[in-house]
């Protein structure tokens, strides 16, 4: 289990290899790349600014990737996320995956995606023509997370690779 | 009873600090007394910490719930909800 | 869209970079690497051959894609199977699915990869050291893609970037 | 009716060929006359296309049923259930 909170850019290459090549049990590794979107299609939105909680935002993704892995008989898991000043179409976030089944890596990615959305420290703030703005939580993020409390915790077992 | 408070993000932009350490009345026991006595400050305290306005608390980097019991020396972090990812 | 079959590897960050570089309205990347397992675990697979239709393959890749763009908001599609011979940990095929929110990408994703493993004509051959084997259809490939019948076309759509 | 008949995987080499044109007697007009037909020749074709086992069938590069008609020219392929991705 990998989890790091950088401004470094990754490389999604060195990333996913890591976590294949080492152990020929994986067999599906699922992914997710989360992008600065330029929201105003290029008229406005020239940074975005990612601030976090130094040492709680580290304890609360380990803490998701533990849950994750729990839930669902994962191989590995890399979370990286980056914070300080992002451009538009720069890639914020990086949640793979590595599973024996395909089922069971989307399930979990999804899941670490949702719980990161609504319980990881990070905050974002939009710099634009007018000045600099911070980003409102969103609700349907709440509902996201929500949705895998109760009885959805055998999502994604049943299927192939 | 001795507090580390910080502060993140709009918060800690329109309270002026990111980080301070509070000597706090004996009455202070729970995240929500301490709350409480924050909003005693005025200002963009009482306006941003008040009844209905989103706000989350860490006690020791834990995410917190207003019956949350504080001790001395503890780390508390007021921040609004999350936007990452 | 771009679908591809093709014997030589692959290269991630090209192709997910070509999903939301040049779009700034892409805020999330959803992609899925289907890698050749060891299943002996080091005892015995050397290799795995893959056989397809040339023509039918690629026309049944870009239908698969082409629902799935139906089903949800998608920005662009990608994906990538291998063919001939592939060791283990080799990656086999991507699928790779550009939205503006995460919810679509991770659905859309899954229902690509759903669909390709039974309705793409691909067909894996094991080589060990007893000789070749033809890999057996699974039962729950066919299960995971029936889910997709019916009433869950809204999947993914309600949930946040 | 004359057909492009393509065969994959452990059908292809069960059936020692990947590809034949065949000449269809007159009775052949749907798929399920075509396999009818094919298990006539006895031995694997019988064995491999007989009832309850799991084969597929395209007609012209889409997936086809028992029931599809065959034309003049058309190609058809048969496999066993795909195991790609």
């Amino acid at each position: 289990m990998k989890v790091a909170v950088q401004t470094e850019p990754f490389d999604l290459n060195a990333e996913v290899a890591a976590l294949y090549r080492a152990n020929p049990k994986v067999g599906a590794v699922a992914s997710f790349l989360g992008i600065t979107r330029d929201v105003n299609a290029g008229q406005g939105l020239a940074a975005m600014t990612l601030e976090h909680y130094p040492g709680m935002t580290e304890r609360a993704l380990e803490r998701i990737c533990r849950e994750a892995a729990e839930r669902w008989p994962l191989l590995d898991v890399t979370v990286i996320h980056r914070v300080g000043e992002l451009k538009p179409t720069e890639p914020i976030v990086l949640v793979a995956v590595a599973a024996a089944h395909r089922g069971e890596a989307f399930a979990a990615c999804e899941f670490i995606m949702d719980y990161l959305k609504t319980r990881a420290p990070f905050w974002k703030k939009e710099t634009t023509a007018e000045g600099g703005k911070w980003v409102d939580a969103r609700e349907s993020d709440e509902t996201a997370a929500a949705r895998w409390s109760g009885s959805s915790q055998d999502r994604g077992n049943s299927r192939g690779s | 009873m001795t507090l580390t408070l910080l502060y993140f993000a709009r918060l800690r932009e329109l309270f002026g600090t990111g980080r301070e350490q509070a000597d706090l009345p004996a009455e202070v026991s729970t995240l929500a007394d301490l709350v409480d006595w924050l909003r005693g400050r005025g200002g963009v305290w009482a306006e941003q910490l008040a009844e209905g306005r989103a706000w989350r608390a860490a006690v020791n980097q834990d995410m917190a719930g207003p019956e949350t019991v504080l001790n001395e020396g503890d780390e508390v972090a007021i921040f609004p909800p999350v936007t990452g990812g």
